[in-house]
């Protein structure tokens, strides 16, 4: 049991400085494994310069562990051996090649230089069961450029499970997103929740609401609260720094992004 | 001692010519992406417009201070329609106004070979500029050196006053730093686009006078100095005013000390390898933007 | 498709087609074998009909364009005299023009295509040693003419080519002769970067040792190169008293505002330009150069009966401004050159040319121009002259006769010269 | 009908020949073709000028292939091709000049512009396979050295684009100065034999047409089943998503550094064979011009195709050999005028002319 059992993301004392800005400071987070924790927060408050300075994008002090690897400070093939995947705010997917082509070029951290050199032939096993995870099976031959919104976020998930990664950091999976789109990457989080670790940063707070194991409400570059959602909820001081107004009722900007659903 | 002295004030004359050609190239590379291949054609424009102004005044002085505010409108026009018609479009395509640029550059070429001919031209300096050079600690100071090296100071110093005080600056760096925010904020980014794509070859037509001190005015004119200005910006980092003036001065200096000690021809080559390997180290620049995504 | 089986399959019919092409006696002579040395190429020109095709290769685009046109100019005037006196042999000329553009490949393309594909007589044309030496193994191959009109660094003689311009022996050691009597002791070089000055200077060199002349600076500015801060700051730096000048087109406007910027003079300083003629000094500015020396073979100022006519002709046709320099006059009595010379062999035959080129003459605008059968080199008289307000330049020195032409400085007027042939004069001669 | 569905119908229409044709079977037919119209009918239709000036266009074209494979599929616009092509060209040459001279021979220009001995960074090409290993691994070993430090360093495309430049200027600059070594402006000429057989013999010519046909058709089918590899696919991904190639434990330096490769050694060969063919090489066929023309008849025919950079760059420079004698002004404004239509309205290149008119005329919005 305890070996397949996914590990514990440990963060302490994390530090980003740009020019003198401090970004983030003293952010200590601790995500067990097979937990799906939500961080959240106005804008500005660091969340997503976490996951960068987490992924080698951007420079931060401190310590990060991940399945006994330190994880500030590596280079990012590095990291994505170790295990660690990350989406961005907008998919970034292979727009020209078909989805089985996106999903290969995915499985290919596995496979030995020299098989480059030769065409695909068959589809790997993995990628079959990421197409199935993902639910992009029926449009396989789709080129990616084509996808709906959602479906390019599913994919680059897919993409994530096919590299095995097994702490996923995906930073706003749902922005932009139709009710049922949410409904089906809630379900999908869930899944893949099981046997890895996934945090995700999200504006959305029904979707939270729904989703999240735990949160993480990050202000101003450091943590304010964290816990169960009643209990985070229910925070006074979360409350006060989103404008005193309840927790669903978020800052303008979430209210923009989580569109094509009203925030009531 | 007195060779030293010669060279470093040879340099900074190279050096002043450099930062002449490199401002607007900068400006609109740096500030709008366009890797602007005709940069040297506005060059040459810039020096014809010197030329007819000259052609047409007779007297060289006056003719002289003239044509920099001429041919400052000049370039700055065609640099305006160039944008309108054709950069305006390819905005999220930088490599590809590189070479749309370089089909213009042979069409203004042609162009300027048919209209004034395929000889080169000349401008007269005025005596002001052609007496006894100025003796600096015992160094030859040329009177067209200081003009020069005058000019671009000048023209560092408007650049920095229209960038950091005027709204038309606000406007440029406003979009330079977030085009979409920026246009949400009710500034034109397409006028913003014209004006600073103005005064790029604006300047360039200013670096067209200035060259016209040195040498001849003819159809190619621009060719010789594009591959230096390109390089001028990228060593000093792009978008970076201070870090083009300290590339150009340096560059030229480099130049003269290698041009004396080994050759000219040798040190322009010399000069071009010393910025490759240079910014294999240091792939930003002189001088850079820290952002908050290496992206 | 496997990498193994794709690289397989597209080796074998690689190797299959080489195969088949070496069976099928595709492979054509080994060097050294026999035929290689002799032209292979049968001449195709047509001389059946009344008019005989003739080629002009000149830049009429680039940056030699500037100087070559007007060459073409002067070839156009000579080719309407000659038409208009009743052509050649009873055969009207009629021209194929090729425009070399400025890039040496440029003209070797167009060279062979004027032999092989236009089959002309003879070329005329070319100016820069790039585009003369390219063309040269086209016209060795094909066995062609080439009449190439301008000045140039010598150590060369090829049996395809009459070098009608001024060979070092002629134009450069004449100047240095100048400069010698003038009393000059302390001489600084610049040149452009490439063949011409590189050559000249070597032999200003191996002069100048001899004739315990102090070679102060030898400087190159790259071909089309605007700054001349540096060099000049060196000549200021050398103490010479004279500068020789091998600079090519525009690269001299520059160089000259820079000397006058450091407050040289033509009086303190003088210099001698061997590239410069009338064409250059509208675009140099003659308030840059007035004053300052020139060397070649002739100006439009020369008074003659046969220079009158020649610039006043060619006032008439391209308009009275027009100037005519060395090289335009060069070109122009090229073509009575080779006119004089196929009337001689009664023939357009290249190898009846070849045989019966020596002393051909032709009373040319600077004086009488007599062909060398030995090397294609032309007689010649050395000028030096001296710019003019107007533009022109007058002569203020002329040798006492015309030159013989001696490409590789060979005879015995020329001991310091030994040596700097070597290897040369294995080129292929006559 | 939905514009989804109408889409598809014409794709379909349109695709219905190459769903008849299996990929195996066009790429057959197509080297067949191709084989057919180089080695048969070229040489029976085109005159002895044509047929050389066909063989130099078709060294030029070997570097399109190179830089549309860089450029096209990898997103990396090289303005330095110029380079390698000079290298692959001057290390042919110097083996040439020195065969014609013989064992212990100097060639004859070093008498004449310099000391009359053979530098020693010569010697070592008398030698014709350290020759060719030179035209292979020179271009290789450099271009791997510069793409890696600069594609590491994540820069902006733009920067390669004119530090490459720069490189090429400087390359032209040193040959020039280096009169005594390199023939400087000349460049080196006047060649004689190749490899043993005599330069002046039309067969010969003919058998290096042949070869140099050979070599391009060899390229655009490695080019062909690099594009098709898995490989292939990773380049075009990293040219488009730089960051989830890196993010998916690929280095995309590598990956491009691959093709950079590739591409100078493509240039480098059609250099060296470009030598014999004509008779010439100097600084002007590989300064900043020379290597963005090379670059131009890339953009024209299709940077992203299989055949377009081909096609693109002999169209260019037949079209230019035909203009330029007559219209030399006009051939000016031709070029230039290209270079912004094509990039300007038709960024793909006249490869993708048919799909855009087909979309325009299929848009009934």
């Amino acid at each position: 049991m305890t070996t397949t059992r996914p590990l514990a993301l440990e963060v302490t004392g994390l530090r980003v400085e740009f020019d003198g800005f401090v970004a983030v400071r003293d952010v200590d987070l601790t995500v067990p494994a097979g937990e799906l924790r939500f961080l959240i927060g106005p804008n500005g408050a660091g969340k997503t310069t976490v996951i960068d300075a987490l992924t080698g994008l951007v420079r931060g002090t401190g310590t990060a562990r991940f399945d006994g690897h330190e994880l500030l400070g590596r280079p990012v093939h590095r990291l994505v051996r170790a295990g660690i995947g990350r989406t961005f705010q907008t998919a970034s997917v292979f727009e020209g090649h078909t989805v089985l082509q996106n999903l290969d070029i995915a499985a290919g951290l596995h496979r030995r230089p020299t098989t480059l050199l030769r065409r695909r032939r068959g589809v790997p096993e993995e990628v079959l069961r990421a197409l199935d995870t993902v639910g992009l099976d029926d449009l396989a031959d789709r080129p990616a450029g084509e996808l709906a919104h959602g479906q390019k976020q599913w994919l680059e998930i897919g993409m994530l499970l096919v590299q095995d990664a097994r702490l996923l950091l995906l930073d706003e999976p749902v922005a932009g997103m139709s009710g049922e789109e949410r409904a089906a990457t809630g379900e999908l989080l869930r899944r893949i929740s099981r046997d890895r670790t996934v945090v995700v940063v999200e504006h959305d707070m029904e979707f939270l609401r729904n989703y999240a194991d735990t949160v993480t409400v990050m202000h101003r570059g450091s943590i304010l609260a964290e816990g169960g959602v009643d209990e985070v909820q229910s925070d006074p001081r979360v409350i006060e720094v989103y404008l005193g107004a309840p927790l669903d009722a978020p800052t303008a900007t979430a209210t923009a992004r989580a569109t094509g659903r009203e925030t009531r | 001692m007195t060779l030293v002295l010669t060279t470093i004030v040879s340099g900074l004359c190279v050096g002043s010519l450099l930062l002449l050609i490199a401002l607007g190239l900068g400006l609109t590379f740096g500030q709008m992406g366009v890797i602007n291949n005709a940069h040297g054609e506005f060059i040459m424009i810039g020096a014809y417009t010197a030329y007819l102004v000259q052609r047409a005044l007779g007297d060289p002085g006056s003719s002289l201070l003239l044509s920099l505010p001429v041919a400052f409108v000049t370039a700055g026009l065609l640099g305006v329609v160039l944008e309108v018609t054709l950069l305006r479009r390819m905005h999220r395509r930088p490599l590809d106004t590189l070479l749309v640029t370089f089909g213009v550059s042979l069409v203004l070429q042609q162009l300027a070979r048919d209209l004034f001919g395929a000889p080169s031209v000349n401008v007269t300096a005025p005596a002001w500029l052609s007496g006894d050079p100025f003796v600096i600690a015992g160094a030859d100071v040329p009177r067209t050196w200081v003009f020069l090296f005058a000019l671009s100071i000048g023209c560092v110093l408007g650049l920095r006053i229209v960038l950091g005080v005027t709204p038309l600056g606000r406007r440029i760096r406003a979009t330079v730093q977030n085009r979409d925010l920026a246009e949400t904020s009710g500034i034109s980014t397409a006028a913003t686009d014209r004006m600073t794509f103005f005064i790029g070859s604006g300047l360039a037509g200013v670096a067209g006078v200035g060259v016209t001190l040195l040498g001849a005015i003819s159809p190619t004119l621009g060719t010789s100095y594009i591959v230096n200005a390109f390089l001028v910006v990228v060593a000093g980092g792009i978008g970076q005013l201070w870090g083009s003036v300290v590339a150009a001065f340096g560059l030229g200096i480099l130049e003269s000390f290698i041009g004396f000690s080994i050759g000219q021809s040798t040190a322009q080559a010399l000069v071009f390898l010393v910025v490759v390997v240079f910014l294999q180290f240091r792939p930003q620049g002189l001088i850079a933007l820290r952002t908050r995504s290496i992206a | 498709m496997s990498l193994p089986r794709t690289l397989i399959t597209g080796a074998a019919g690689i190797a299959l087609l080489a195969t088949t092409l070496t069976l099928s006696g595709c492979t054509g002579a080994k060097v050294g074998a026999g035929a290689s040395g002799a032209p292979s190429a049968k001449s195709c020109v047509d001389t059946s009909g009344d008019s005989i095709k003739i080629g002009f290769i000149n830049s009429l685009s680039g940056t030699m364009a500037i100087s070559e046109k007007p060459v073409q100019q002067a070839l156009y005037l000579a080719e309407k005299q000659i038409n208009a006196a009743g052509g050649v042999l009873g055969k009207t000329l009629s021209v194929v023009t090729s425009d070399g553009a400025s890039d040496p490949n440029t003209f070797a393309q167009k060279a062979d295509k004027l032999l092989t594909q236009d089959c002309v007589a003879a070329v005329f044309g070319g100016w820069t040693s790039a585009s003369r030496k390219a063309m040269l193994p086209v016209f060795e191959r094909d066995n062609g003419l080439l009449f190439y009109p301008v000045q140039y660094e010598g150590m060369e003689s090829s049996k395809n080519i009459f070098y009608i311009g001024a060979t070092t022996n002629q134009q450069i050691v004449p100047a240095m002769d100048y400069l010698a009597q003038q009393g000059k002791k302390k001489v600084f070089l610049v040149g452009s970067d490439y063949v011409f000055p590189r050559t000249a200077n070597k032999i200003i060199d191996a002069y100048a040792k001899a004739k315990g002349i102090d070679i102060v600076g030898e400087e190159y500015a790259p071909l089309g190169s605007v700054d001349f801060t540096t060099i000049v700051s060196k000549l200021k730096a050398s103490g010479a008293d004279a500068v020789f000048n091998t600079l090519n087109g525009d690269s001299n406007v520059a160089f000259f505002k820079e000397y006058t910027n450091a407050g040289f003079t033509a009086k303190t300083v003088p210099v001698l330009s061997v590239s410069i003629a009338e064409q250059e000094v509208k675009g140099i500015g003659v308030q840059n150069i007035e004053g300052q020396l020139t060397a070649w073979n002739y100006y439009q100022t020369i008074g003659s009966p046969a220079n009158d006519a020649f610039v006043s002709a060619f006032q008439k046709e391209y308009g009275q401004d027009a100037v005519v320099d060395d090289p335009m006059e060069d070109a122009y009595s090229s073509l009575f050159l080779w006119k004089a010379m196929v009337e001689k062999a009664k023939s357009f035959d290249v190898k009846a040319i070849q045989e019966n080129s020596d002393g051909v003459s032709y009373d040319a605008p600077e004086g009488t121009m007599t062909v060398s059968g030995k090397n294609h080199h032309v007689t010649k008289t050395a000028r030096i002259g001296v710019i003019e307000p107007s533009g022109l330049i007058d002569t203020v020195w002329q040798s006492p006769s015309a030159i013989t032409p001696d490409p590789y400085l060979t005879g015995p007027d020329y001991p310091w010269a030994a040596g700097l042939a070597t290897g040369a004069s294995a080129a292929p001669s006559n | 009908m939905s514009t989804a569905e109408r889409t598809a119908v014409t794709a379909t229409r349109t695709r219905g020949l190459r769903r008849i044709l299996r990929p195996r079977a066009r790429l057959w037919l197509g080297t067949l073709a191709a084989a057919l119209i180089l080695f048969v009918v070229a040489p029976a239709a085109l005159s002895g000028y044509q047929f050389g000036l066909l063989a130099q266009f078709l060294c030029y074209a070997m570097v399109a292939v190179g830089i549309g494979l860089a450029w096209g599929q990898g997103g990396m616009l090289t303005l330095g091709q110029g380079l390698f092509f000079g290298i692959g060209g001057y290390a042919m040459a110097m083996h040439l000049q020195l065969d014609d001279a013989g064992p212990g021979g100097v060639p004859a220009f070093m008498s004449l512009y310099g000391s009359g001995t053979v530098p020693a960074w010569w010697e070592p090409f008398r030698d014709p396979w350290i020759t060719i290993g030179t035209i292979i691994l020179l271009p290789a070993a450099l271009a791997a050295l510069l793409g890696y430090a600069i594609f590491a360093r994540r820069v902006r495309g733009a920067y390669f684009a004119i530090l490459s430049q720069a490189l090429v200027a400087a390359f032209a600059i040193l040959l020039i100065g280096q009169q005594a070594s390199t023939g400087g402006s000349t460049g080196l000429s006047n060649f004689r034999g190749f490899f043993g057989y005599s330069l002046a013999d039309p067969l010969n010519q003919r058998l290096l047409f042949f070869l140099a046909a050979g070599t391009l058709i060899g390229m655009v089918l490695l080019v062909r089943l690099l594009m098709r590899s898995r490989y292939g696919e990773l380049l075009v991904a990293t040219r488009d998503q730089e960051m989830r190639v890196r993010f998916l434990g690929y280095n995309p330096a590598l990956v491009k550094t691959v093709a950079f490769v590739v591409s100078s050694v493509f240039a480098a060969v059609g250099g060296a064979l470009f030598v014999p063919i004509a008779g010439i090489i100097s600084p002007s066929d590989v300064a900043v011009v020379p290597s963005i023309m090379f670059v131009a008849g890339v953009a024209i025919g299709g940077r992203a195709t299989l055949l377009g950079p081909v096609l693109g760059s002999l169209a260019l420079s037949w079209v230019g050999a035909q203009l330029q004698d007559n219209y030399p002004s006009v051939w000016s404004y031709f070029q230039g005028a290209l270079f912004v239509l094509v990039l300007g309205f038709l960024p793909q290149g006249f490869a993708t002319l048919g799909g855009v008119l087909r979309r325009r005329k299929g848009d009934s919005r």
